[in-house]
């Protein structure tokens, strides 16, 4: 018998949970502890802070190692454990002109003002797969931090707050009077996407909000998709800032009157200028889009910088702005795609139904004339 | 005396906090006096994935109080997996009794069907909703779709079905049926089959449709009609059911067969089984035909 | 001997102490104490991140920041603390350090002390970082006229 | 003093009254009294119902006090802001004129649910004519065929400046009326409103 009894679904249910859990209890190898996951493999852990829009590097490391690597399984972990949690309120806004650099890279200039850092990057290393004995590895990599530890200690005046938190290619260009300056006085409160969902003619807030915590494959695909596919809204791209650093967190102390900067979050930035050539643009100037992610993930920052400013730049009536509000969110699309695993014999016998009853109109004398 | 002497225990979470529940009830507030308007809410990430139900889920747990009696079913089937996973999470997070019998239930959450037993008078219907445009198979453009809502402005909707009658001879639509709410409003009807929209016009229970990945709300109160978009010449036709549930049974008052759901055997026949699963076993216990005892839900908690 | 330190900033230093020692800390603070009253928490939650982009100047929510929040009173004053990620027994102690020194309580001294230990560490690591970061800066040869 | 915070089950069991009544314009039920809230039944749709994320109001009349206001209670139970009529998203009025009504936001075709969310005092309600009363037929969603409404203490023409009269439909205002002992009707933007004399 092919037919599920009432009690069916929920047994079958609970072997699959077991099943899962089991697996990853009995699995022969060492615990992976969550120091591990945060040392040990950070991008993961900062892709799914960035997708699942919250700052807690444990939390995002729990979420890893529950959906067993699966990251956009892992940010949708992270949003459920946040809808559990009550919001106590709104950080005083920081401006980003105080991020502290780990990594700050300027590719429009050779020597922009401040410095150009690489920071910890993969950009340079040789992709070849590394396959030394683990054993000496280790051993190599023991030593080396001892060798580190025995160094005298850093003088603590040495970083220079011009090179740790230099000042910004926007400005260079605004004051060789290169750049449209969008600035105005009036400050509008940012949208909140998570209580008013972001639908097309939403501000810009919105939007920027949609991509800091898009799936960044999703952002990626849309990105290319405007350079080759058939939406041709990117052209002339050229980036001014790569930033990975470090963004206060300040909150009001709520029994004095001050703020008080409790941490800070990792983010990674990017400035990306465009070329204007459209009839109605300043053809002596460029305009600038920006993108602004939780943790290190230049790809995701440069996709959402790019598209920020195409969708500045898109004509009226162009879809960008519904692609980027209403298809990059990795548990949206994610969660409609598997939920074509749910049964939908139900639906299915409707549309064969109409099948057959097209078939029997089909069949009829007058049908076949007009088909003759 | 230390600090963590003095700690107490963390509070457990709840699925939906009261402050999101809010956000929730005020969208189905809104939703009840503008039958058929998809309302915007901050939909929540649930539990469960989008498109798993989880706009249905924050309907349910917004609305149940301890005294409800809340049944949760999918294609009709109360065990089907989806269904009986909800079904534990709103148990578990609510504490609310569940019930897999229409009638005893207060709030009934469903993927794709109506009840066959005619809901009462204070009972809650609550629609998973996957996709809650019903224009988006004739415009794709959002401001245009919101336009065309906010005018009553469904000329496309018409000359789409219009086409489709010339086309293939009848309106091919299937599930979801287009349907005018109150006059006003064209509304998916969710995925159900055509077969149960009739149960929807003037209803004596309240209908509250929940699309979490998209992020709408939207109702049918009682004593509402709900008009399938068809022409004066053109009767709109439900699925036609022509063979019996294997359980072989005629239902006894008369004309109204049940949905009917297709096995197809090995060999290439089909047989045919009613959808909903808990009216069925009633028929059969009725007719003889099944022990009681087995209509007991046996469910244990995880 | 310690330094005067504003409230605001004995907050910030007090939401970075390592656990550990801040524990230590307001284990101390207690000792001979009512148990000190919870006005609030400690409860995880979220502050929304909210941050002003460059090019118009305008204000955008960037995500959630996971944070633990306290408020007591101990020594019959109130006592806040914020800490990052889900930290209840941490936002707790910094709460009842933060009572205890606007308490002036015989322990105000260690909790400045504590605060000013961990000032000077983060200035230590943070030149530590630097020190491993410089190397990384590209310096260019001077271009020829 | 009461409590005026809502929460868990009772807030659950005072919205569900409101939600039953809103989708049987014009059916007349009790808000849960055994839950004793420290502020007048008209205040209960918004401790029921706000958050920091929403915006109140009321008019003078509903200020028993006067200091704090009937708003200022709500707001210092649910977090709610204080605003005026024209902004409000809940509106607690006691006693309302025409002008006070026609304030209220109304919401656009384009984005109908900011149209205003409104709790009414009254001094009686009743299924039946009523000497003196406020007479008046509904008919619309919710409502099969007619139903009678009598309402006293309230002015005639904010009954008619309520259902398809508040707005331009879908805008318009959804209202709550609420007696001091608990009773409470709803007519929403959708009710067709026709005036009886008695």
């Amino acid at each position: 018998m092919g037919y599920v009894a009432a009690k069916g679904g929920f047994d079958a249910i609970r072997a699959a949970e077991d099943l899962v859990a089991n697996t990853r209890l009995e699995g022969k190898s060492s615990w992976l502890d969550l120091d591990q996951i945060i040392d040990r493999l950070g991008y993961a852990v900062d892709r799914v802070m960035g997708e699942g829009g919250l700052w807690d590097e444990t939390t995002a490391a729990r979420a890893f190692r529950q959906a067993e690597g699966d990251v956009i399984e892992s940010a949708h972990l992270v949003r459920a454990h946040r809808s559990t949690l009550p919001r106590f309120g709104t950080t005083d806004a920081v401006d980003v002109d105080e991020i502290d650099v780990m990594r700050r890279i300027v590719p429009a200039f050779r020597e922009p003002p401040g410095p150009q850092l690489l920071g910890r990057t993969l950009d340079y290393t040789g992709r070849l797969l590394d396959t030394p004995d683990e054993d000496d590895a280790r051993r190599s990599a023991l030593e080396a931090a001892a060798a580190r530890a025995e160094q005298p200690a850093v003088d603590v005046t040495e970083a220079t707050s011009d090179v740790r938190v230099p000042g910004r290619l926007l400005d260079v260009l605004r004051q060789m009077d290169l750049a449209v300056d969008r600035r105005s006085n009036d400050d509008p409160e940012p949208a909140d996407i998570a209580r008013v969902p972001a639908r097309p003619g939403a501000p810009r807030s919105a939007v920027l909000s949609t991509m800091a915590r898009a799936e960044s494959g999703a952002l990626v695909a849309l990105w290319y998709r405007n350079i080759l596919g058939p939406d041709r809204n990117l052209h002339e791209v050229t980036l001014g800032e790569v930033r990975h650093g470090r963004l206060p967190v300040r909150v009001q102390h709520p029994l004095i009157d001050e703020q008080v900067e409790i941490g800070n979050v990792r983010v990674t930035e990017v400035e990306a200028i465009e070329d204007l050539d459209g009839p109605d643009e300043d053809r002596t100037k460029f305009d600038v889009g920006y993108g602004l992610t939780f943790g290190h993930n230049e790809r995701k920052a440069i996709a959402m910088a790019n598209l920020d400013i195409a969708l500045t730049r898109a004509d009226a009536g162009s879809f960008l702005e519904q692609s980027i509000l209403m298809t990059t969110d990795g548990l949206d699309s994610s969660g409609f795609l598997e939920h074509l695993k749910l049964p939908h014999y139900v639906t299915f016998r409707s549309m064969v139904e109409r099948k057959t009853v097209e078939r029997k109109t089909d069949e009829r004398p007058s049908t076949e004339a007009v088909a003759s | 005396m230390t600090v963590l002497d003095v700690l107490p225990d963390a509070a457990t979470a709840a699925v939906l906090d009261e402050s999101s529940k809010r956000e929730v009830r005020r969208a189905i507030l809104t939703a009840i006096a503008i039958p058929g308007y998809q309302v915007p809410f901050g939909s929540r990430e649930m539990p469960v994935a989008r498109g798993w139900g989880s706009g249905g889920l924050q309907l349910t747990l917004a609305i149940v109080g301890q005294s409800d009696i809340v049944k949760v079913y999918d294609q009709g089937e109360d065990g089907g997996v989806n269904a009986a996973n909800l079904r534990r999470l709103i148990r578990q997070s609510e504490g609310v009794n569940t019930t897999t019998d229409p009638r005893e239930a207060t709030v009934i959450q469903t993927r794709h069907r109506v009840p066959e037993d005619t809901l009462q008078s204070g009972q809650t219907l609550v629609l998973q909703v996957p996709v809650p445009e019903p224009l988006r198979g004739v415009e794709r453009d959002m401001h245009e779709l919101r336009r065309m809502h906010a005018e009553g402005d469904y000329s496309k909707m018409w000359v789409s079905l219009y086409e489709d009658l010339v086309r293939n001879g009848v309106i091919t639509k299937t599930t979801g049926y287009p349907c005018l709410v109150g006059g006003r409003y064209v509304v998916a009807t969710t995925p159900i089959p055509r077969w149960d929209v009739p149960p929807l016009h003037q209803a004596e229970f309240l209908s509250l449709f929940g699309a979490g990945r998209e992020k709408r709300i939207y109702a049918i109160p009682p004593h509402t009609d709900v008009e399938p978009l068809t022409f004066d010449d053109v009767p709109f036709q439900v699925e036609e059911v022509s063979t019996p549930c294997r359980c072989g049974l005629v239902v006894p008052d008369g004309d109204r067969q049940s949905y009917q759901v297709e096995l197809p055997q090995q060999d290439g026949s089909s047989i045919w089984a009613c959808s909903d699963t808990d009216w069925c076993s009633r028929q059969r216990v009725g007719a003889g035909l099944l022990d009681p005892a087995t209509l007991t839900e046996t469910e244990v908690e995880l | 001997m310690t330094i005067a330190m504003t409230r605001a900033r004995r907050c910030e230093l007090l939401a970075a102490a390592p656990l550990q020692q801040l524990l230590e800390t307001a284990d101390a603070c207690l000792d001979g104490q009512p148990a000190p009253v919870l006005l609030s928490g400690p409860d995880v939650g979220t502050v929304v991140m909210t941050v002003r982009e460059p090019v118009e100047a305008s204000r955008f929510h960037l995500g959630d920041v996971l944070v633990t929040q306290s408020t007591v009173e101990h020594r019959s004053i109130k006592g806040w603390s914020m800490r990052m990620g889900d930290d209840r027994p941490g936002a707790l102690a910094a709460a009842i350090c933060d009572a205890e020194v606007e308490a002036a309580g015989h322990h105000a001294a260690a909790v400045e002390q504590l605060c000013n230990e961990v000032e000077h560490g983060q200035a230590a690591t943070r030149a530590e970082e630097w020190h491993r970061l410089e190397p990384t800066v590209v310096r260019f040869e001077e271009m020829g006229e | 003093m009461m409590d005026t915070i809502l929460r868990g089950q009772a807030s659950q069991e005072v919205f569900d009254t409101f939600m039953r009544t809103i989708s049987e314009p014009g059916t007349l039920r009790s808000l849960p009294m055994h839950h004793e809230l420290g502020a007048p039944t008209v205040a209960w749709l918004a401790l029921a119902l706000a958050d920091v994320d929403v915006a109140i109001a009321s008019n003078p009349a509903a200020q028993p006090g006067g200091n704090p206001s009937l708003s200022q209670v709500v707001a210092d139970a649910t977090g709610a802001t204080v605003t005026e009529l024209s902004e409000a998203w809940i509106a607690l009025l006691d006693r309302p004129t025409p002008g006070e009504l026609a304030k209220l936001p109304r919401g656009t075709a384009l984005e109908p649910e900011l149209g205003a969310r409104v709790s009414i005092a009254v001094d009686g309600l009743a299924s039946t004519p009523r000497d003196g009363w406020t007479q008046v037929e509904l008919s619309g969603p919710g409502v099969p065929g007619r139903r009678s409404l009598a309402i006293e203490g309230i002015d005639p023409d904010v009954v008619m400046g309520l259902g398809r009269n508040s707005g331009d439909f879908p805008a318009g205002l959804d209202a709550w009326l609420v007696t001091p002992t608990g009773q409470i009707t709803a007519i929403s933007r959708s009710t067709h409103i026709e005036r009886e004399s008695n």
